[in-house]
């Protein structure tokens, strides 16, 4: 009858909603946690070349450093733009350079590097591999991030964890008490049903699936909206604000698929406590 | 059959039943009266075991009703069609559905549970009412319909409660000529009735019930 | 009886958590704008002295700095700390100072500038007035982010106004229907006390007056709530990990009392919505 | 003074009144009786103005009920008392709540409020149960909350749909008794009912009522 369904589309209203601030929560950590780590986990490394470097040499090496794949080229830093650099840098006092014979900087190229899988050996190879080409005087890595960064992350994360983990204490706590709501606006046809003689099993495994389907549908819709409210972000901003600092992903797969995996999860479970409470008593 | 043993039941300190001591033969076919608020449908609620006695035994075909557990209990109801005053009828199942639950709660056949119950509701004169929902029902249908729910699964015992209250003379003679010739099929029949139209005319026993206890009339 | 007061905590319940998901994403969208904020808005300032500057001079400047609000000294740099840092500074290429007759460069005090509130022309009286202490020999400002760091924070804030406002219709809609569904346990008794000659008027203002306390009391909680959460996650934070990078800050008092009003709202809108189903048809 | 013309009321094309043409004057007292499905309710809910007749007019006192609003139709409402053949209790409220409430929702003072329901719960045997719930009563006491509940208020018409199904003998007449009290103080009392022993022994007018319309007898 109408008001049944009523009772139903409620209860799977509050599951997309549940799931969708579940899932937007997810695409904001996962995206501020993305920007974090690539600002941590990259290293800029200067490539300084001898003065005298002949022009194939040069190119081979900028070859190398493009065929590298975690290695991106930031800029090429010719001497004079090195110059120009350093007395911008050194401002009022550009004039102790004054004093130089002539521009004793060397020429770079400045590299980013993205450190994400490679470990400290990985880079002294590559170091090492770098020194061997000709016309190379020295390679140098800026100052090191990466300690620092870590105890930051690890905040980070900590925060998103315990968040994380409320939130879903609090979509579970939404769901399971709007499904005992629901039950509990059918508390007398349960106990009628067992009045006549239903097995608590009888009584319990219609409820069970609607709260397993009501999981699945809730967690497919809700991944969904999500995807279109990203898209609608995204296009937005694109559109309003024509700088666009930072990449908006989407999540990737295993984030959405256990979004949708916890919606049936907490649809079960929801149902499973609310049940207990209405068939047991 | 169904014993009581000195059973005592009390509602917030006022006793509703009062060391009642109770035998009724299987087959037997009984009327408890009583004025209003004398502990009929606590009696037959007693025996259904939806309620609990403070203190006393109670026998249903050997069974001890404080010895068995919940799930045991579920299935000795299976056995037991109860009438409720207040017809506890499903009010979001079609009156089809209402009559066949009975059935189906013991994992009858759908076949059987068809005709079973098509054949109930024709004898309740509820035929053309299948397909309404209970709220879409007159008074005297519903407690019709709550009729066939009990008499459907063809039970060992029958408990009526007020089974006639809302059912006009003619329909009252109908409903009794069903128990009876259900009670001629061998199930033991309890009938909590103020209707003096229901027991005229015959010799079987009554047990009139006042505050909670026999009275010898 | 119990079964209402059952019903009518978990309407509390649902708002508390519906309220303190909320207040959660104010409190980590708060701090995340006060961090880029912090970051984007300070404006570090170099005051070079002369070699020759007396004490009592440096004294009268560096007091100067700290009286004003909005300036915070972050260092002093001796001569030699200079000479130092421009060493590192050249890495491979530090044999270039080695050319110079003595360290030429000047002692400072770096400064980070808050520019929350001022304006340009603010900075610009500022430097003036620091100019005209005896003993400086130049002012200099670090390279100006505002301008690209406005256009990230408008980004920042426009996602969150986005997703504020979404989560609030969100909690609108959950607050919404579990009052519906507990007003849907009722619709019986809301039609009898209709048949019995209660009008609109006398069977709406209890159930708004029951909204509106919800609302108050679920606002209330969900803010000590989120306080006692947000205590827990800094106490285990500090000790946890010892590396603080991020100074985590509680809303301040006009967000909380948002809070407070949102949930008073929400819990009397949510009631009119709700009770508009039942008592009108 | 209660009049319907030319009234017709189908549910799903069935009719449940037919044609019927109905006039009871002020301070008059009838019996709607007939068979189970008749139309006794439909049409005492008709009067009620909780059912709205598919054709037809229905003037209670002069106003003519298809042409009022939902807020004036409350105010008739508080002259009408009525008897629900499902009692219609508040189950979350005490008996004396319940009864109260009829006065409370006309704007009545705390003090006649609890003088009024006090007198009127004993009128109907329930002075001991006033703190109970509903469902902790008997059937025949919680029939006789939905009698207190109607006529607590005094009402102008008495509406009232088999009241005595779930009372005994002795009690029936008591409350028969009760009506015939109101009745003298000025009220129009509507009873339906299938009990010959209520009409027992009255010279009072009697409407039988067959599928929807008014049979000659
Ligand atoms: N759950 C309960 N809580 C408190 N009192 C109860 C409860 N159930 C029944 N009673 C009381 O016990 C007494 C007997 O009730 P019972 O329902 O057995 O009467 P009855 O004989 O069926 O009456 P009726 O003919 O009116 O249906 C009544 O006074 C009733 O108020
Ligand atoms: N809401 C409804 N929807 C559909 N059919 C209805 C509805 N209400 C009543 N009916 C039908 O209308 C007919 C008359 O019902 P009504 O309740 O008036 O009978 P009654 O005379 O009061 O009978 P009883 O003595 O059994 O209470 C019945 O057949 C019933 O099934
Ligand atoms: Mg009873
Ligand atoms: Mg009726």
């Amino acid at each position: 009858m109408m008001n049944d369904s009523f009772v139903h589309l409620i209860s799977l209203g509050t599951i997309i909603v549940s799931m969708l601030i579940f899932g937007t929560f997810l695409l904001l950590s996962f995206n501020i946690k993305t920007w974090l780590e690539d600002w941590g986990h990259s290293l800029t490394m200067a490539v300084y070349l001898e003065d005298d470097i002949s022009l194939t040499n040069k190119d081979h090496i900028a070859a190398f450093l493009k065929s590298v794949p975690s290695a991106k080229i930031k800029r090429f830093i010719s001497k004079d733009d090195a110059y120009r650099d350093l007395k911008i840098a050194l401002g009022p006092h550009s004039d102790i350079l004054e004093g130089l014979p002539n521009n004793p900087l060397p020429a770079s190229f400045e590299v980013i590097l993205d450190i994400h899988e490679a470990n400290i050996d990985g880079f002294k190879k590559f170091q090492k591999k770098l020194e061997s080409y000709k016309g190379i005087e020295e390679v140098q890595f800026s100052e090191d991030w990466s300690r620092r960064f870590e105890g930051m992350m690890n905040v980070v994360r900590y925060i998103g964890f315990t968040i994380g983990g409320c939130f879903c204490l609090c979509v579970l706590f939404i769901i399971t008490n709007t499904i005992k709501l629901t039950l509990y606006s059918r508390s007398k046809e349960i106990e009628i049903m067992k009045l006549v003689g239903a097995t608590d099993y009888f009584i319990r495994v219609p409820i069970l699936i609607e709260g397993l389907i009501q999981g699945c549908l809730g967690g497919l819709l809700a991944i969904l909206a999500l995807y279109c409210g990203y898209l609608l972000l995204v296009t937005k901003k694109i559109s309003f604000l024509s700088l666009a600092v930072l990449e908006f992903q989407f999540l990737p797969y295993e984030y959405w698929l256990s979004i949708f995996v916890i919606s049936v999860i907490l649809g079960l479970i929801g149902s499973m406590i609310a049940v207990g409470r209405f068939v047991n008593l | 059959m169904i014993q009581l043993f000195h059973i005592n039941k009390n509602f917030g300190g006022k006793p509703a039943i009062l060391d009642l001591n109770l035998k009724i033969r299987a087959g037997e076919f009984v009327f408890v009266t009583g004025p209003s608020g004398a502990g009929k449908t606590t009696l037959l609620r007693l025996i259904f075991g939806s309620d609990i006695p403070d203190s006393g035994q109670i026998l249903i075909n050997g069974i001890n009703l404080s010895r068995i557990n919940r799930s045991k209990l579920t299935f000795l109801r299976r056995k037991i069609g109860f009438i409720f005053q207040d017809f506890r009828l499903l009010p979001k199942k079609t009156v089809f559905d209402n009559v066949a639950l009975a059935l189906e709660v013991v994992g009858e056949r759908a076949n059987n549970i068809k005709k079973s119950t098509r054949q109930t509701l024709k004898l309740v004169g509820l035929a053309e009412k299948e397909k309404a929902f209970p709220l879409q029902l007159s008074g005297g249908e519903q407690q019709r319909v709550a009729i066939a729910r009990a008499i459907v699964k063809k039970p060992l015992i029958l408990l009526a409660d007020e089974p006639t209250g809302n059912l006009d003379p003619i329909l009252t003679q109908d409903i009794m000529v069903l128990f009876r010739s259900i009670h001629l099929k061998g199930t033991t029949v309890v009938i909590a009735t103020h209707n003096q139209e229901l027991m005229n005319n015959t010799a079987l026993r009554k047990i009139p019930l006042q505050k909670g206890n026999i009275i010898d009339c």
